[in-house]
């Protein structure tokens, strides 16, 4: 056990994967000598070399594309965005290619790799280095979506991506990296794809949430005393329908929060399955706090990302309902 | 190219025997006839679409004529030829053709969208040019795991134009991958002119990233052959990523939904001066190595073959509608079991 | 007016615009000579020259790129992608320049274009021909999202789109093409941009759709009798919030029709609006009806896109809950 | 290139007055003083962040000495030199830098990421080469609307790997356009080296496009400016798009938020033998156009003006954050005017 932070947690996993397993291949721009400018990859060139930690030319589709054919011919490469504002170039190739291959072939080939990147604001970079897309992979079968909200399950869900024989897109908050230190084991752990960790047992409300937020709603409900149910999602494609229908009907009062826009951000598709599911359980309506409606600007981010008033204004909103 | 050059071209070579050459003839024939009834077969609504490969035989069989069995193939939507010389038998191009039970895919895609594992050939999918990447990595794979053979991937003039084959050449060409770019240049993209594609020639955009190029006479065996034998030993020796443009003819439609009257009027033929079919048999015959009566059965043979095969893949049951919600996962997610279930009941 | 169906209530419109404003400029892979590869844009390179009517290379990240720059200097591009599957190659332009550009010069530059591009299945074209992808674009602000589903609307949303500041994603759905003919005006009209359309009033339930869906709906509720609200959206960014809100209270009982994948298909956006405003007023769970959360595919479409059959389970199911 | 040589190309260039070498110097210097002193107010805290342009300046400074007013100018995020050469205002720098109420684009924009409209510059956005394909549709309006001026960008070495500088040059060439592409090769895309990037030489990728290039010494005014006036005649005479890789050396870190001792170790030099402003500053002082009283006073009031504007402009207020919904469409949704109201609220 040691008590790191997020990056050192996923640098530590990674290192173990390589050195476990041959076929592991790091490859994306400055993740060699740089060690990745948030150092997530740092050391690793040094310890396994230039054919496995690959320092990439400035082309996303390439660097995706290409790992993809790595990934169909026996490699496990984990691949890193700079930034998640920037996998755009390579939307195509994730789309249209790497969520397809499984599927078109009938099952006789797959892509089994990682995309890892850091999003989400915070850090004062503005419209092109704060964005939080989840919900444009969400949206598109064959692929895995997952983010951790803390050094361990950063760790323990980057094995599992690393067992999945799926492509995972690993989402991670890059405003968390050095945020906080948690007890990580320093052996290999998994943390399941597709299960949602319960933070707080709450009878009151209902609080959903993933990734960057989940500080800030820990925070918020613990200075507010709030009695609420705390669902970390940890995995947003395919969500945990059991735990997000079991806390729903368990309070009857639903807040989701994220950081990403509202409109069809994730947050609309966890309300749209309890509003299927779970309607007669409700006693409010089911509230989103989100990142506004926006590009994300530069100045007053603070205002951008949901902070713990507006989460408190919302929770309180659905418990005097 | 006159016949007399071609004879020439021919002792270049050197190493192409008689057989081989009567090999790649009816392997041409086969395409052909293959085409024809499958543009028939859409006529009458058995087959759902294709993309007819006539005019562009030659090129892939000398490509699968010089690729190895290790070696890794990337093709494109429009290349039955180069499956049917690599050994592909009939009978599974027709079952992906029709979507049939015993497609390896499941018929999940449309026709001419192959993926032959077994040949040693990759997948094909739609979007144009998006399978270049991917032999990069598959290149770099092989290098990695120390298999032995090279990458080798087709594609039209249009598919230049594609940030994928920005991409391609680009970490082909950094990571000195063992690729051998083939880019069939049928002169059309759908309705555009090659002319209009670009203002370079394709075999020398390789400069840009520092790939040497050769140009090919994609209609004529000889001239594929001896032309993409100095490629395969550049890639086959390791030296890097190779780029040849085929020039090539496409005698039909773009596809079985095109209708080139639209854009091709003021050049209309039947492309038989261009035709590499005609090309190869008149050598053949004029060099002795085959008389017409062996062109009158190679043809008739085809039609035979490709006829009963076909007829008899039609019995082939279709798919389980239920198997839609397969493989998009390894194993489906609730979402896909609990749809399965739903498509059961309102069945 | 005439009975013309949606290519040539399409063609007609472009080519009255091309008329009066010389600004306009169509471009994309095969739009001139060949006329398009769905005729939309027929006989306009005759009549407007190689200037006006672009051929473009196969580069859909270079149409859409180059005609924002036409966009931001003075032109009005529509710019054609050949079928909705194959516009992720400029999802990067799009989502990150396009959807920004006004946004980031606080004002000073602005993109308006539109990107024309047919979408949806039911023409046997598998998983690259047949694609619904509006939610990749009804998650960006910044843009426009609207789709018609008749000859009229075709028409009357192109000339909104025109007169739009703002860039449009102009979604038209391949099957309705030359499906049904409709009287349709000889002279330029607007459908405006936001509006929905009712297009059947009914008190038992509310049926919330678009595009290539519409017909289905009708036809289903038609032939069984069903008192059904019928919304056909036509705008999916920004969603006309009023006429949801107010069929949603007016019968309690909500069905969403798409063609899209579910999961975070528009139908989340939808029912987390309803779940968000007009809970109170819900006799049943609001239930979507979608297309499955699988690649298109190419054998068995029919069993992909919702038919009457599946609508009306839905519509039986909120009805005798 | 020695002095010596230096002196015969500035015969070459022969329309260089004395004046116009002056202006350039005192436009480095005062670039080069802005830079550092944006550095330091990063440091502090009071701008957020930055890209310095130290060793750029001299190929900026030539690109907007021959740009005429009415050519249309795309920069990319590190082009200091080349809006205060064309008379961008340091108040207005600043307004932008810091994200006050004055800057035209209210503050959306990280630093450095400019829209001076009014000097004919565009919009700068951080993906790396995204802007690349907008020049070509607002060289086709340009010429369309039959507006003189040609279109310019710049952009890095990284950039050329990027699929919007291949979708940028095939528009460029396919339709004939006016523009000019200059790479500032500065040898590294943060830590990635411009060897590693790509294995042909930049200036000659546009042969992949039938479009001309040429490499110039970015480091050196006279260099700069014949090289470059080369590529201006060109491309105003309407021969079509050109390629110019200006060879120059970033001395500083990619930017303020960059550790490049990670991986510059081996190299790392205070790069004044490539120092393009020493450079300049020896060759008037031998050439006794000015002498060291100048250059002390030409620094001396550069530092004071920078100082002097910062300060004034730190004291202009923010935006209001209620601003943060304008813009996102002409006339906000009723989704942004909702949220305008709940951030009121929860204020
Ligand atoms: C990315 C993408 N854009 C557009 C299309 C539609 N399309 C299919 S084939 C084709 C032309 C391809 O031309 P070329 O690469 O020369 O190959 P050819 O069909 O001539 O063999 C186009 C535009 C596509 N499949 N993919
Ligand atoms: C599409 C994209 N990918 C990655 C980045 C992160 N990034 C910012 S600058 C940069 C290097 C750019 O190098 P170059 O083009 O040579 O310009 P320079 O910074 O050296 O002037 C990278 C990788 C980005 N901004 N955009
Ligand atoms: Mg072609
Ligand atoms: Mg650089």
């Amino acid at each position: 056990m040691s008590q790191i932070n997020m990056v050192q947690s996923l640098n530590r996993s990674l290192d173990r994967l390589m050195a476990a397993d041959e076929r592991v291949i790091i490859m994306g721009e400055d993740v060699g000598r740089d060690g990745g400018v948030f150092r997530v990859t740092d050391n690793l060139l040094n310890k396994y070399g230039t054919e496995r930690v690959i320092d990439t030319p400035l082309n996303e589709l390439a660097i995706i594309g290409m790992a993809s054919g790595m990934a169909m011919y026996g490699l496990k490469p984990i691949a890193e965005i700079q930034f998640q504002d920037y996998i755009f170039p390579a939307f195509d190739q994730i789309v249209n290619n790497i969520a397809k291959v499984r599927y078109r072939t009938g099952g006789r080939f797959e892509v089994p790799l990682i995309i890892r990147t850091p999003y989400g604001g915070g850090v004062r970079g503005g419209l092109y280095h704060s964005q939080s897309g989840e919900a444009y992979f969400a949206h598109t079968a064959g692929l895995i979506v997952v983010t951790p909200s803390n050094p361990y399950d950063a760790s323990g869900l980057l094995v599992s991506a690393y067992k999945s024989k799926d492509p995972v897109i690993f989402l991670e908050p890059k405003r968390l990296y050095r945020a906080a230190k948690s007890e990580v084991p320093d052996e290999q752990f998994e943390v399941e794809i597709g299960k949602a960790a319960k933070l707080k047992e709450g009878d009151d409300v209902s609080i959903i949430t993933y990734g960057s937020m989940v500080p800030v709603v820990m925070s918020a409900v613990e200075k507010n005393q709030v009695n609420a149910d705390v669902i970390d999602l940890r995995t947003i494609l395919p969500m945990d329908i059991t735990a997000v229908l079991q806390t729903a009907k368990k309070t009857g009062r639903v807040v989701i929060v994220h950081e990403a826009p509202r409109t069809l951000g994730v947050g609309a598709e966890i309300s749209a399955l309890i509003a299927e599911r779970a309607i007669d359980s409700l006693f409010a309506p089911i509230v989103r706090v989100t990142g506004y409606d926006i590009p994300f600007p530069y100045s007053h981010e603070e205002f951008y990302i949901p902070d713990e008033k507006r989460i408190m204004n919302a929770i309180n909103k659905v418990l005097t309902y | 190219m006159g016949d007399e050059e071609t004879l020439r071209e021919m002792a270049i070579v050197g190493n192409l025997s008689n057989e081989q050459a009567i090999t790649a003839y009816k392997t041409a024939v086969l395409a052909r006839t293959l085409d024809t009834k499958i543009i028939n077969a859409q006529r009458q609504g058995i087959i759902g679409f294709h993309v007819p490969a006539q005019g562009q035989e030659m090129i892939q069989i000398a490509t699968a004529m010089l690729a190895d069995k290790e070696d890794l193939i990337f093709t494109y939507y429009r290349d039955l030829a180069l499956y049917l010389q690599r050994g592909v038998p009939l009978s599974l191009i027709f079952d992906q053709m029709l979507g049939n039970s015993n497609d390896f895919q499941k018929g999940r895609q449309m026709p001419d969208h192959f993926s032959f594992k077994e040949f040693n050939f990759s997948t094909v999918q739609s979007p144009v040019g998006a399978h270049l990447p991917l032999t990069v990595g598959a290149a770099y794979s092989m290098r990695y795991t120390k298999k032995n053979g090279i990458v080798i991937t087709t594609f039209g003039d249009g598919a230049t134009s594609t940030s994928d084959f920005h991409a391609a050449l680009t970490m082909a060409s950094v990571y000195n991958l063992n690729v051998l770019f083939i880019c069939e240049n049928n002169g059309w993209a759908i309705s555009l002119p090659a002319s209009k594609q670009t203002k370079a020639e394709i075999y020398k955009k390789g400069a840009a990233y520092g790939i040497p190029g050769k140009r090919v006479d994609g209609n004529d065996l000889i001239g594929s052959l001896s032309g993409l034998q100095e490629a395969f030993d550049y890639v086959r020796s390791g030296k890097g990523p190779y780029l040849v443009e085929a020039v090539t003819y496409r005698i039909g439609p773009h596809s079985t939904s095109d209708d080139p009257k639209k854009y091709r009027v003021d050049e209309i033929t039947d492309g038989s001066e261009k035709d590499p079919i005609k090309r190869l048999e008149n050598l053949l015959l004029k060099m002795g190595v085959v008389d017409s009566n062996f062109v009158m059965t190679t043809k008739a043979q085809a039609k035979e073959s490709v006829d009963k095969e076909m007829e008899e893949r039609m019995n082939i049951p279709p798919t389980d509608p239920l198997s839609i919600f397969d493989d998009v996962y390894e194993k489906p997610t609730w979402i896909q079991e609990e749809e399965r279930r739903d498509l059961n009941v309102s069945d």
